[in-house]
């Protein structure tokens, strides 16, 4: 029943290397209250779009996945492709699918049946969304 | 008597039905026919307001709940009126905070220790903070034991209060009671027990244990959610004030003042959880009419099984005590490069229900340096296909993350 | 929909047996089959602890708990996130009372009234003694109903709270809670309501009453005893700390400090009544589901029936107002020469199940002079066979009494 | 079931007169309160024997009577005739039976399977206790 999360491409995503930025515009650190989980997120940007993602999860691997996926979509993209990513992936975790340039965030679909663990794909959502208005104020 | 694992597990509606490998009862226990058939008796036949009405009903009600307090007091070996019905440990703990802690002075202390479920911590940093006292942190041993040796150090004549778990959520390690009891003594010090996770492992002796507070919750001893116990002695309760006013609590009201009933009455303020505490009552009846020996070797061979099969699946390592003594039937462990939750997760997808996170012990998590454990807590009716389903599931966690 | 007594009453076990007039509905009230059906659906199929683990029995114990919070939010016409879950009225006001209490100043007001309850007089005379406020208590009209007139009067500037019972246990009034609000609105007053009584009478639209708190207990509407329910505006929650600490209440907790987790989270350290908040949920989705019209005209053809029949009997007299105007189904009376506790004994003898006495309003009794009173409390499945015991049993009482 | 309560010697004795004692050598005031039932109790002594009782009841017929049948039965006996009721009534409330001079104590018989009411009975006897000590010193 749950087996399912534990796909090929989550995993791998999960287990990939993670990189924190050298001259990040913003970082932020988020946690996860309920299960101890940590996201931090580095942006740089650069002529108002987005250089460059670093990031380094203590967590599951929904989270560490979800942050890996952020990071390898996100460059070149401009600030307001954040917002659409979390709208690609509520719609991925209500059955629906992922507009450009966000289809990866389809592997996450299995998560739609498990409610207590969407928070973990969510949290590095939450930490770019404070990373950008860091890095705009 | 002798004791039939299969027989027993029977008796268990949610397991019974098969499918599910429960290892999660030091969150919540299963609850046999027993007491769900108590339960229902109640609430189809007898079920009243207590203490205040003359008709059958209500005649019938106070007898049930009143019982089931004697057969609480029996199973813990103490006078029933020294048994408060709360809704549970943190309830329970909390009125002896706020009951016995507001009594106290600044700079009086409070010994807890590092171990400590939030239940148990969370209630005597807010008496800190509203009366002033010391809380002071009893440190842990490097295999996740109290370090009884730093009483000597942390017990001084300030001391007021010693609470402790009487066994650790997380580890498992049973508290060697009679230690803290001396210390606790040594300088006129009371001494609370979280027996949260102590109670469904056999009946106790609290007079032969020595200590002053004992609490405890129905749901992890195959009783009803909604009940817990507050054990105190006597003259304890008669000193504190209640914390919840209201009815069935009082002797007189006017105006001008208010007259405290006698305890246990005085804690007992509104209407109580009626059928759950019958719930309980039929639980610790239920208990006592088994063959503990059998049962806890039973529970300690099944734990034994579970600390050997961790032990052989590479990168697992075991939280706390490795071995048998003082340990209740609670495993926790650490897989290199896995995360608790996605343990649960995949071993769920082979029927196990695992509990992953810091299990309301952030200090211990903080001082074990883990941001939680993977954790299999066993009850009497587990058995060794719900090892056999635990321990090949975590083989194949460990291949998929690692 | 229409309304059909005896199909109703025939849903609840206790009853359906026969033989029993059960009249003591606002102690007590009897459970349908449909909310002891939920409790056992959950306890064989779904019990594990919520907000924890992530295996399929936590997920579905964390969706029933949740789904019973909105049930409730619906009831009441709130946010399901202003729902906060206690153990019964008595422990939902005593959370304002200690919480909100704790942060008014000496000199502050709290009026309450001279009919209240225990449960919404003993905690804040508590809290006159705790913090040094002022405590207040409207005075009774002639007939036992608030007096309202007196509001301009002693709802000062200084006020805090008015908390006042939304109908009373003893004489049945419905309070007039417009006037309660205008008259708290002008001096930034909050308003809490005690609503045990009520909530068995239909839902409610908490929104259009305009308060700020509002308490009740399951056991009195066709749910388990156990639960209760505290609703708060989210504001006040947010700005109230919490009275019990412990798990799930918490965010993060070092031996340093703790930092609370989200309302409605914070109110509830402790594992929760689960199955009892599950239980309640049910029974405001039956509740929902009634004819309301129907059943408040069956309430008080009944009602009526029983104040006529009790003027006919000699001596005896109805403590409070004697119209059905702004009350609900109960009834108090005072039977010259004879006591209550007699009267209910000899009515045990006709099979009717009656109350007598202070009915936790000591205060109130002091007001009318009476060491106490005999109550029939009636609840939407009593019909024309339970007034005509009763009727009966009370001349033959009357008889013999006096 | 519980009619049998209410026999005839019961009624009889609680709607008989209440006197009290113009010059008591003690006089206490007992409350029930869960029920709120008072009962005030006079007794005069006379050469080491209990001369005349006095009360006054604000209670259930059971505690009425009770009171009226130590009225009626105590004075010219010693004072330990009133330990003697106690264990009398203890008796009759555990199905046994009442020995002299409290032989009308068997009216409570019946309160024997109404434990709720048992306090009722045994009001006044607390009462009489407590004055006999106020008595003493
Ligand atoms: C008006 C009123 N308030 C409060 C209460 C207390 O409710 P509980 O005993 O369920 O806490 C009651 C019932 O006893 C009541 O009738
Ligand atoms: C050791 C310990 N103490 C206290 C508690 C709290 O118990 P409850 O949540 O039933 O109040 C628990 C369980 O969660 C526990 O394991």
């Amino acid at each position: 029943m749950s087996d399912d999360l534990y796909q090929r491409a989550i995993l791998q995503r999960a287990k990939g290397p993670a990189k924190r930025l050298d001259s990040p515009s913003a970082s932020v650190t988020v946690d996860n209250p309920l299960c101890g989980d940590r996201v931090t997120l580095d942006i740089k940007l650069e002529n108002g779009a987005i250089a460059a993602v670093g990031h380094l999860v203590r967590g599951c691997a929904l989270c560490q996945a979800s942050a890996a996926v952020i990071a390898a979509t996100l460059p070149g993209h401009a600030p307001a492709a954040a917002d659409a990513g979390r709208e690609a992936l509520d719609s991925v975790l209500m059955g629906g699918i992922a507009q450009a340039p966000w289809q990866e965030l389809a592997i996450f679909a299995p998560v739609q049946r498990h409610r207590s663990r969407q928070d973990c794909v969510r949290l590095p959502f939450d930490a770019l969304a404070q990373a950008l208005a860091q890095a705009k104020t | 008597m002798g004791f039939d694992a299969t027989a027993l597990r029977a008796e268990f509606p949610l397991l019974a039905r098969g499918g599910l490998h429960y290892l999660d009862s030091g969150a919540t226990s299963q609850l046999p026919q027993a007491v769900l058939d108590a339960v229902m008796a109640f609430e189809t036949t007898s079920r009243a307001n207590v203490l205040r009405s003359v008709h059958r009903l209500a005649e019938a009600a106070t007898e049930a709940y009143e019982g089931a307090r004697s057969d609480v007091a029996r199973y813990l070996n103490v006078a029933s009126d020294e048994i408060v019905f709360t809704s549970g440990t943190t309830a329970a703990i909390n009125v002896v905070a706020r009951s016995f802690g507001d009594m106290l002075q600044p700079g009086d202390e409070v010994v807890v220790s590092q171990i400590e479920h939030h239940a148990n911590f969370v209630p005597w940093q807010m008496l800190r903070d509203r009366r002033g006292i010391v809380l002071k942190a009893l440190p842990l041993t490097a295999d996740g034991r109290l370090d009884l040796a730093a009483l000597g150090r942390v017990v001084t004549p300030r001391c007021k209060l010693i609470a402790l778990t009487h066994a650790s959520n997380v580890t498992g390690a049973v508290t060697d009671v009679a230690s803290v009891v001396s210390a606790a003594r040594a300088v006129g010090a009371k001494v609370l027990l979280d027996g949260a996770q102590r109670v469904p492992h056999g009946p106790l002796d609290l007079a032969a244990l020595g200590v002053d507070f004992y609490a405890f919750s129905g749901h992890k001893m195959f009783a009803p959610t909604g009940i817990g116990v507050l054990w105190a002695r006597k003259a304890l309760l008669e000193a504190m004030p209640p914390l919840l006013g209201g009815g069935e609590m009082i002797r007189t009201v006017t105006l001008e003042r208010t007259i405290w009933a006698d305890v246990p009455h005085k804690f007992e303020a509104g209407t109580p959880p009626i059928a759950q505490a019958v719930g309980l009552g039929a639980a610790v009846r239920w208990l006592s009419a088994l063959d503990w020996p059998a049962v806890s070797a039973h529970e300690m061979r099944l734990t034994q099984r579970l600390l050997d099969g961790i032990g052989q699946i590479g990168g697992a390592r075991i939280v706390g005590p490795a071995g048998l003594q003082g340990r209740i039937p609670v495993v926790s462990f650490d897989l290199e490069g896995a995360h608790p939750h996605d343990i649960c997760q995949i071993l769920d997808g082979f029927d196990v229900a695992l509990r992953g996170g810091h299990h309301c012990a952030q200090p211990l998590m903080d001082y074990l340096g883990l941001a939680g454990t993977t954790r299999a807590s066993l009850a009497l009716y587990n058995n060794d296909a719900d090892i056999d389903a635990l321990l090949k599931g975590l083989d194949s966690a460990a291949a998929k993350l690692r």
